[in-house]
């Protein structure tokens, strides 16, 4: 019961990410998404820890890693906003799309 | 003497291309060495009944040269006449062009011939048969810049070498029959039936008999020695003595075809020689009928009476074309209008004309006469009289007949001045001596024979018939005329009989129509292989795409378009324009996928997932199983 | 589980969702982000229901910290962060949302259909959870952790080479 | 016995003379051509002592050294009596050809040293013993083509190396699949050609895949119709001696694959399938030869007399893998044929590239009455035209006339088809020598007068070759026949 | 509970390569933050000579290191001996390309960081790894893809980064249910017959998302031509070679775990994407003009064969080997062919007259292209011969006879160049610049092995 709970809040928040990170113009948007779909997998891990094998700390680990996962993202990401706000004065995706094939 | 017999006129033939000088003198050396080398092996064989060597040519089918007395004879036939013909040339040949070509090429004729004559096996035996057809086709081309010259070379070598696909098919059947290239002394069982109507197939087209005699009035647009070579002991001949050869292994069941084609021949092209109005074309179309009394001879059992004709004929054919040349010579023309009457300012020529003709006829003591009795009374003693000996009779009638015509049109006419052309002299004693043979081969034709181990048949009724036939024909023939009425029939009957245009219009035409068809399919062929690779990338690359599909339907329409208008637009450089056909479809297929490489990262992105659930969901579906 | 822990546990799960989905549907860059955190926090409840003591705290602290900085950049990063004139921040909405709803569906059958085992009444204290997580990193585990170590090491560097500006070259 | 490595020395040869060009990188045309063509003749000289060594039968003179043992394959090298009468005819045409273009003045060093590559490989492949190795010295000569046919021939080169390297890399990639299937079903995996001989290693269906996927590599390469659309092209754009290389040596290699692989390492599918391959080849004889009627170009005429030519090897070597017991002459004959067409239509393309320089087209309707102009490039145009239509005493004769025995005895409905092929041939130079070199002489001729030194230097030799073979084949046929009986009785 | 028998000094020792890795990259950092370019390039270089020394010591050793976690066998040893001359040649492209420019240092250590998160995703033997070595990896690529900061670089970053980030938290998300499922990060764990194959099958898909991402595989592949295109010629090389070879070899030590006549029939996913990619690439790569994003559709193309190797990993070893010997071909003829791109130009008219104009240059990257055709004895053949054995013993016959359309298909790509080379006529576009020995060396080495190496091993 308790892990059928948890296993479907975790895939609703990944849909919901996925929705975000394709439906998002905004780099900081998309990343909420990505945040949000990395939250889904840490649920399913603390549940598969609880629930099913309580003894594995290795579970517990990987959420940690996870957690380091999405801080890392995101610093790189903001940094690269920094510097792409700097040359190109937006963070929007859609605006780039400078480089394509001409041919 | 074998070496000498036939190294003399190779080397002369290879001396005159690489010299480039001294043609005449070279080429007639090279016959002079043949002759003593010929006389020689003759020599030879009179005390050792075979002489024979062997060398290794393809496994397990050595080659081999070798002479029996028969063929020791034909060696010296073949180079007496060529020494003769030779000497004429000489005189004929003084102020014409192609020198070099001419001569080179009759010396590797004679020795070809004599490859083929003294060849103990089959391979040597068709390498000389086809040299000689080499031979004779740079012989007819000596004057290639007229346009018949150059068609009738062609036409002579396509059509015999068509027909020696039958040698090639009969000889491969022979050897692998009999296990050996050599030809065997004794002869093993005889050949399927196949193979000995391939032989035939082939004889038919060297011995020009019908429906293949055409080629040789072609070939009359070569000088006249080399009509004369060709004619007489040579080239025609060679068909008869590959029957020779051939003949203890032909089954008895064949025996009538060869049969029919010669008495076909004999009585069908004796009315071409009887209707011609040119007298190179008469002796043309004689001469295949000639032949095809031997081939009625050997189908009748006496192949002795054959071998006695293709003697005699050998001589007085080749005569009658030395004389037609001294005519043409002097009249600039070989046409009974405008060289009629002149045998009364040339008495040699008409003499050798006469004589051999007259031999020709069947007209005794002269050579032909035996040799026609022989021919005759191998038609009485056949299995089937009515059919081999009414033919041959038929035909000697029709022998003398067209004797007689040009005997009287070479005499009545308007009288003509005799011109003093070059080199007659030569040409006389070139005639002169054939004629010799011709008058005095007649009291030794027998004991040759024998010599050589054939046997005359005899028939009183055979003599009575022949002589009865000539003295006919030659009264009636005088009285004959020119033939130039227009008539179809007789325009059909002096062009061998083009049923539905000839070779040209039934064989040439389509073939060269079908190559045609097959240079452009290739070129058709070549566009489709490349634009199949174009269609399959296009294809490929079809799958992925999701919302073009109205620019699927215009990419398949594409490339059709391109391969239709560059299909009709030009059908020669169809070429490049399909290879950038090919660069097209695969720049086509790219720009198809395109469409997903956007460069709008969120749009990719969604391809990434839509790729993703696809495969999750293509995953799923494929475990359902394994609940 | 008590019925406590499975109420607690439904409660946050539904806040978690509600919060997830309010952070693509308001026109605010710091709406969104203050969603964002909620939702975080309410997976940290979760966390706590669940038991796993360290963890939750842990993502209830780093989750607030974390925001409070995308909070900054968003400033720093959009044309209208107080979203006043309502502008649209999004883009294919329809293939997005049928992305989101396929996926959550599919992963929604398959945490259903997998055939679970029977889950664990109980869990280890606080304080074990702790001794054992510690042994875990400093055993089997030490390189993956040391790893971690260094990826936010190379985190800094790529962050700090990426954003800085390029001082003037002296040339 | 000699231990010196004759067979590497042959082989390496021509890439030390591309080494030492690439070294000196001599400005001047002369110098390229005075290291190219001594090296050929140098080469030309090894292939000889390798000759005079001695060949009895089976595998001679082997050579081995490790190269990856961890999958079997090895660098070893050998010969018998099928690879050493091409390695000859390799070696004289690469020297033949390149005296024939000592003129060429568009950057001679990289040509000569492409050239000398081209004849390592072809040389490699010919006398390789090792699957890999045999398909790396296969691969080589693509590339070496490409760049002699992209970098020195006329008429928009660079797509027809294009389609020529695209076409047959298409069949030597499945050539690849089809040696790992070799390798992969031998025990244990080897790439070793002796041990796949003596013991094919595969049976049943994936025998028959795997002779499908050889059959269309050396199809392409041969070419068997419909795989031959490449070759025309090639050689309408390709330089004469690129085009004598062509058609005198690459197509061999179709030839030699399928007797050494088709016919010895998958010898019950390609028997099998025999009957298929035999009306193919048929057909592809006179499809050419028909084809090549049809066309106004004589070089390109000459190009599909090769689809006609490599008809009749793949048809002798089908005969072969038919029956064992009529295989004898046809294997013998198919390998001799390669010879006499590689030195014939060598000859000829060199020829017409003589004639071309002369008369700048090579479109036989614009041509006519060149014999009194030039009466030894007519002659010998003439002779080796009357040896490619088979004429007896000339080279083609011996071995089609052993294809034809071979081929009768097994199918002589097909082979009275085969011969159907001969006329038509016949036909088509007749009318070429009828069209280019008889007739009246032009008013204008070309200031280059007759054949030079340099082109008799060139061709003179191929010609005598073309009657010594015609007249003494048994200098070749000894040799393969020795091996050809080895062959049959393995094959039984 | 797994600490029995641990021996910390034996597992330092056994990870040694990894951590002189580590090491380079900080010393490297340091150099740079003392200004001294020089200095940090050689010890860059000598680092990774000292990283692939250690790995040569250790060569021929099967085992693993902290319980599992990280496994010391072939593919992890030749990992490192491919990645660090690769990074090193990478070093010298950058120094050829980026002297002079602000930061220069960082890209050493960075280029470093990003070949030791490749290397620990070679030889992964827990999820975690997987994990964090792409994370190092594509963290370090982020910030180099950036480096140039020009609208184009932080443009193709931005992508790459976008992507990175989602199909890593699809990667992650997926892996979860392979814990849940096994209850156990290792890799060994999956070998189980009785895991619920939904679960697995959905892990599976995304650890190739998340892997193939990195190694630009269809359909993960969209950043790859931008992201090339975008970065410095020097940090495109590094991209299409040192990442995508440690993700491959991650992705056969799962094939080492994961049973492929289990449930999910992972071969066969593998090899219909292997068929996408180098179809979908090699058609690209057909229409490009500019010569970097031609070799960026090559990679997705040759990442195609790479999945060859994969494949045919259950019929046994020799997939193994073919992976490191087709990586290694790649890796020099790649290297080696952006090396010459770098000193000539990035459009196809650069190209034009090069063979003639300066004769080497051009005869190498001949070699380099004929080599990615897969034309004897080039090293590229070497390798994909290895990959058509592997997967012929693997029963994916249909699956090389794509593999060999497709090599048709790529010789009409490569081809384009190679007569824009020889007989385009001659180009009116100068160099770039004079070649700086660097690169110089850089084509030098790659050509020798690319030569070489089918008669070396």
């Amino acid at each position: 019961m308790a892990l059928t709970i948890c296993l479907s809040i975790a895939a609703v928040l990944f849909g919901i990410g996925l929705y975000g990170v394709i439906s998002q113009t905004n780099l900081v948007m998309i990343m909420m998404g990505v945040e949000l779909m990395l939250a889904a997998a840490m649920l399913n891990l603390v549940a598969f820890w609880r629930l099913l094998h309580p003894h594995t700390y290795a579970l517990q680990l990987f959420v940690l890693v996870v957690m380091t996962v999405m801080a890392l993202e995101a610093a790189v990401g903001f940094a690269l906003a920094t510097q792409r706000f700097r040359s190109r004065g937006s963070v929007e995706v859609e605006e780039a799309a400078d480089l394509k094939e001409n041919a | 003497m074998i070496a000498l017999l036939l190294l003399a006129p190779l080397l002369a033939a290879l001396l005159i291309i690489v010299l480039r000088r001294w043609p005449a003198a070279l080429g007639l050396a090279g016959s002079l060495g043949a002759l003593v080398g010929a006389a020689g092996l003759l020599w030879q064989v009179r005390h050792h009944p075979v002489v024979r060597f062997t060398w290794p040519g393809l496994p397990g089918l050595p080659y081999g040269l070798g002479a029996t007395p028969f063929t020791a004879l034909l060696a010296v036939i073949v180079a007496v006449v060529a020494l003769l013909i030779f000497v004429y040339a000489r005189g004929y040949m003084a102020h014409e062009r192609g020198k070099v070509w001419f001569w080179a090429s009759m010396s590797l004729f004679v020795a070809a011939m004599q490859l083929l004559v003294l060849s103990a096996d089959w391979l040597l035996f068709v390498t000389g048969w086809e040299l000689m057809g080499l031979a004779s086709f740079l012989l007819i081309a000596t004057w290639h810049w007229e346009e018949k010259a150059r068609q009738g070379a062609v036409n002579a070598f396509l059509l015999t070498r068509f027909t020696d696909l039958g040698l090639y098919l009969g000889i491969v059947i022979i050897l692998l029959q009999s296990g050996t290239s050599l030809m065997q002394a004794e002869p093993g069982p005889a050949i399927p039936l196949v193979g000995a109507l391939a032989l035939l197939l082939a004889v038919m087209g060297k011995s020009a008999q019908v429906p293949f005699q055409s080629w040789l009035a072609g070939a009359m647009a070569g000088p006249t020695p080399v009509s004369a070579l060709l004619h007489s002991a040579t080239m025609v001949a060679a068909g008869v003595v590959l029957l020779l050869r051939a003949y203890p292994l032909l089954p008895p069941a064949s025996l009538p075809y060869i049969g029919a084609v010669g008495g076909a021949t004999i009585v069908l092209t004796g009315f071409t020689a009887l209707c011609s109005n040119d007298i190179k074309q008469l002796l043309a179309a004689s001469t295949s009928s000639q032949l095809g009394f031997m081939l009625v001879a050997l189908a009748a059992g006496f192949p002795g009476a054959a071998v006695s004709h293709l003697v005699a004929h050998a001589f007085m054919k080749s005569g009658l074309f030395l004389s037609a040349g001294l005519f043409q010579h002097q009249n600039e023309s070989t046409l009974f209008a405008r060289i009629s009457g002149s045998g009364r300012t040339a008495p040699v020529a008409l003499a050798g004309w006469a004589l051999a003709g007259l031999a020709l006829a069947g007209v005794p003591p002269l050579v032909g006469y035996w040799s026609k009795d022989a021919i005759l009374a191998a038609g009485l003693g056949a299995g089937n009289p009515a059919w081999y000996f009414g033919v041959a009779a038929g035909g000697a009638l029709l022998t003398a007949l067209y004797i007689g015509r040009s005997l009287g049109l070479l005499w009545r006419g308007p009288a003509r001045p005799a011109a003093d052309a070059v080199g007659l002299g030569l040409m006389r004693a070139g005639l002169l001596g054939l004629v010799g043979f011709v008058v005095g081969g007649g009291f030794f034709l027998a004991d040759v024979l024998r010599f050589v181990g054939y046997a005359l048949p005899e028939a009183p009724a055979a003599q009575l018939t022949g002589l009865t036939a000539a003295a006919l024909g030659l009264g009636l023939g005088w009285f004959l005329r020119a033939a130039d009425v227009g008539t179809p029939v007789l325009r059909f009957v002096q062009d061998n009989y083009p049923i539905g245009g000839g070779f040209p219009a039934l064989v040439g035409r389509p073939t060269l129509a079908l190559a045609a068809a097959c240079g452009r399919f290739d070129e058709y062929l070549h566009r489709q292989v490349l634009g199949l690779g174009g269609a399959v990338l296009a294809l490929a690359g079809r799958g992925r795409r999701a919302d073009t599909r109205l620019r699927q339907a215009a990419a398949g329409v594409g490339p059709a378009t391109l391969a239709l208008a560059a299909r009709t637009r030009r059908a020669d450089a169809g070429l490049a324009a399909a290879v950038q056909g090919l660069a097209g479809a695969f720049r086509r297929a790219g720009q198809l996928s395109r469409p997903v490489q956007s460069g709008l990262v969120h749009r990719e992105l969604l391809w990434t997932v839509l790729g993703v659930l696809a495969l999750v969901a293509a995953l799923f579906v494929s475990l359902f199983r394994w609940f | 589980m008590t019925p406590l822990q499975l109420l607690f546990l439904g409660v946050f799960g539904l806040a978690a969702i509600w919060f997830g989905w309010r952070v693509f549907r308001t026109k605010s860059m710091v709406r969104s982000a203050l969603s964002l955190l909620a939702a975080m926090v309410a997976l940290g409840g979760m966390f706590l229901a669940l038991d796993a003591e360290f963890l939750g705290v842990l993502q209830i602290m780093m989750m607030a910290g974390e925001m409070s900085i995308m909070a900054f950049f968003m400033m720093m990063y959009m044309m209208d962060p107080g979203g006043m004139s309502s502008m649209n921040m999004t883009h294919q909405q329809r293939p997005a949302a049928a992305v989101g709803i396929g996926a959550g569906v599919l992963v929604l059958a398959l945490a259903l259909l997998t055939p679970w085992p029977p889950a664990q009444a109980l869990a280890p204290s606080a304080t074990q959870q702790n001794h054992d997580l510690g042994i875990e990193l400093m055993t089997r585990s030490m390189m993956i952790f040391e790893t971690a170590g260094t990826s936010i090491l190379v985190a800094m560097i790529a962050a700090v080479a990426t954003a800085l500006a390029y001082p003037q070259q002296p040339d | 016995m000699n231990t010196f490595p004759l067979l590497s020395l042959t082989v390496f040869l021509p890439l030390l003379g591309a080494a030492l060009l690439l070294l000196l990188r001599p400005r001047g045309r002369r110098a390229a051509f005075a290291i190219g063509i001594g090296t050929a003749a140098l080469t030309l000289l090894a292939a000889g002592l390798v000759w005079a060594r001695g060949v009895p039968g089976g595998f001679a003179q082997l050579e081995e050294l490790p190269w990856i043992p961890a999958i079997g394959a090895a660098y070893r090298l050998g010969v018998d009596g099928v690879s050493l009468p091409l390695v000859l005819l390799t070696a004289v045409l690469f020297l033949a050809t390149l005296i024939y273009s000592a003129n060429t003045s568009e950057q001679p060093a990289s040509f000569v040293a492409l050239m000398l590559l081209l004849e390592t490989a072809c040389l490699g492949a010919f006398l390789a013993l090792d699957l890999l190795l045999f398909y790396v010295f296969f691969e080589v000569t693509l590339v070496g083509m490409y760049f002699i046919i992209a970098g020195w021939g006329h008429d928009n080169p660079k797509q027809a190396a294009l389609t020529f390297f695209i076409y047959t890399l298409v069949g030597s990639l499945f050539l690849l699949l089809a040696i790992l299937a070799l390798y992969l079903g031998a025990a244990p995996h080897t790439f070793d050609m002796r041990a796949l001989l003596a013991h094919p290693p595969l049976g049943g269906t994936a025998a028959l895949l795997t002779f499908g996927a050889l059959a269309l590599a050396f199809a392409i390469k041969t070419p068997l119709f419909p795989f031959h659309t490449w070759l025309p092209t090639a050689h309408t754009a390709a330089p004469a001696a690129g085009s004598a290389i062509l058609a005198g040596v690459l197509l061999k290699l179709g030839g030699y694959g399928f007797i050494r692989f088709g016919l010895q390492m998958t010898p019950d599918a390609f028997r099998q399938l025999a009957p298929y391959v035999l009306g193919l080849a048929v057909f592809s004889a006179i499809y050419g030869a028909f084809a090549a009627l049809g066309q106004t170009d004589i070089k390109r005429m000459v190009a599909y007399t090769s689809v006609n030519h490599m008809g009749y090897v793949v048809f002798g070597v089908a005969a072969a893998a038919l029956r064992p017991a009529g295989g004898p002459f046809g294997l013998d004959g198919a390998v001799l044929q390669m010879v006499s067409h590689g030195i014939v239509t060598g000859g000829l393309f060199l020829l017409i590239g003589a004639l071309q320089d002369r008369t700048h087209t090579r479109d036989m309707g614009q041509l006519g009455g060149l014999a009194p102009a030039y009466p030894v490039l007519s002659g010998l145009f003439i002779l080796a035209s009357f040896a490619s239509l088979g004429l007896p005493a000339l080279a083609h004769f011996p071995a089609e006339f052993q294809i034809f025995l071979g081929g009768y005895q097994v199918a002589p409905v097909a082979t009275a088809l085969l011969l159907v092929g001969l006329i038509i041939t016949t036909a088509l130079y007749l009318r070429a020598i009828q069209r280019v070199f008889l007739g009246e002489q032009p008013a204008v001729l070309s200031p280059l007068g007759d054949l030079g030194a340099r082109e008799l230097w060139a061709i003179g030799p191929l010609v005598a070759l073309i009657v010594l073979i015609g007249l003494y084949p048994e200098f070749l046929l000894g040799l393969i026949h020795a091996t050809q009986r080895l062959i049959m009785a393995g094959h039984e | 509970m797994s600490s029995g028998g641990m021996d910390m000094k034996r597992d330092l020792l056994l990870v040694l390569p990894q951590i002189v890795l580590l090491l380079t990259a900080v010393g490297a950092l340091v150099a740079e933050m003392l200004r001294r370019r020089r200095l940090g390039l050689a010890w860059t270089l000598g680092g990774l000579g000292a990283a692939g020394a250690a790995a040569l010591r250790q060569l021929g050793a099967d085992t693993t290191a902290f319980s599992g976690t990280f496994r010391v066998d072939a593919l992890s040893h030749w990992s490192v001996l491919i990645l660090a001359p690769a990074a090193g040649l990478c070093c010298l492209l950058a120094r050829q390309e980026l002297r002079g420019t602000p930061r220069e240092g960082t890209v050493y250590s960075l280029l470093c960081f990003g070949t030791l998160g490749a290397a620990l995703l070679a030889g992964t033997g827990d999820l975690m790894f997987l994990v964090l070595g792409l994370l190092i990896n594509s963290l370090s690529g982020f910030a180099l893809a950036a480096y140039s900061k020009t609208k184009a670089g932080t443009e193709g970053a931005l992508k790459y980064f976008i992507y990175g980030t989602v199909t890593t938290a699809i990667l992650i998300f997926g892996l979860t249910y392979w814990v849940g499922i096994t209850g156990d990060t290792l890799l060994t764990s999956l070998a189980r017959p009785d895991l619920p194959p939904l679960a697995l099958a959905f892990g599976f898909v995304a650890l190739i998302t998340g892997l193939g991402y990195a190694a630009s595989i269809f359909p993960f592949h969209f950043w790859t031509p931008d992201t090339f295109e975008g970065a410095p010629v020097s940090v495109a090389a590094y991209l299409s070679v040192v990442p995508k070879i440690g993700v491959f070899f991650a992705l056969a030590q799962v094939g080492r775990s994961l049973p492929a006549n289990g449930p999910v029939a992972w071969p066969l996913v593998l090899a219909g994407l292997a068929v996408a990619s180098m179809t979908f690439g090699n058609l690209l790569a057909l229409l490009q003009q500019n010569v970097v994003r031609l070799l960026a559709y090559s990679t997705i193309a040759q990442a195609g064969y790479f999945l060859l190797g994969v494949v045919g990993l259950p019929a046994g070893a020799g997939a193994r080997r073919a992976l490191i010997v087709f990586a290694a071909a790649y890796a020099a003829m790649n290297l080696g062919a952006f090396a010459v791109v770098l000193s000539t130009g990035k459009t196809l008219a650069d190209f034009r007259g090069l063979g003639t104009r300066r004769v080497f240059a051009g005869a190498a990257l001949t070699v380099f292209l004929f080599s990615l055709v897969g034309i004897p004895p080039l090293a590229g053949f070497a390798g994909k011969l290895l990959l058509f054995e592997a997967t012929m013993a693997a029963g994916y016959t249909w699956l090389a006879v794509a593999a060999v359309l497709n090599s048709v298909l790529s010789l009409a790509v490569y081809l384009r160049v190679v007569a824009a080379m020889y007989f385009g006529g001659t180009g009116e576009t100068s160099d770039m610049g004079p070649v700086s020995w660097a690169g110089q060396a850089v084509v030098v080495t790659c050509f020798l092995v690319t030569v070489l190496l089918m008669f070396v091993f």
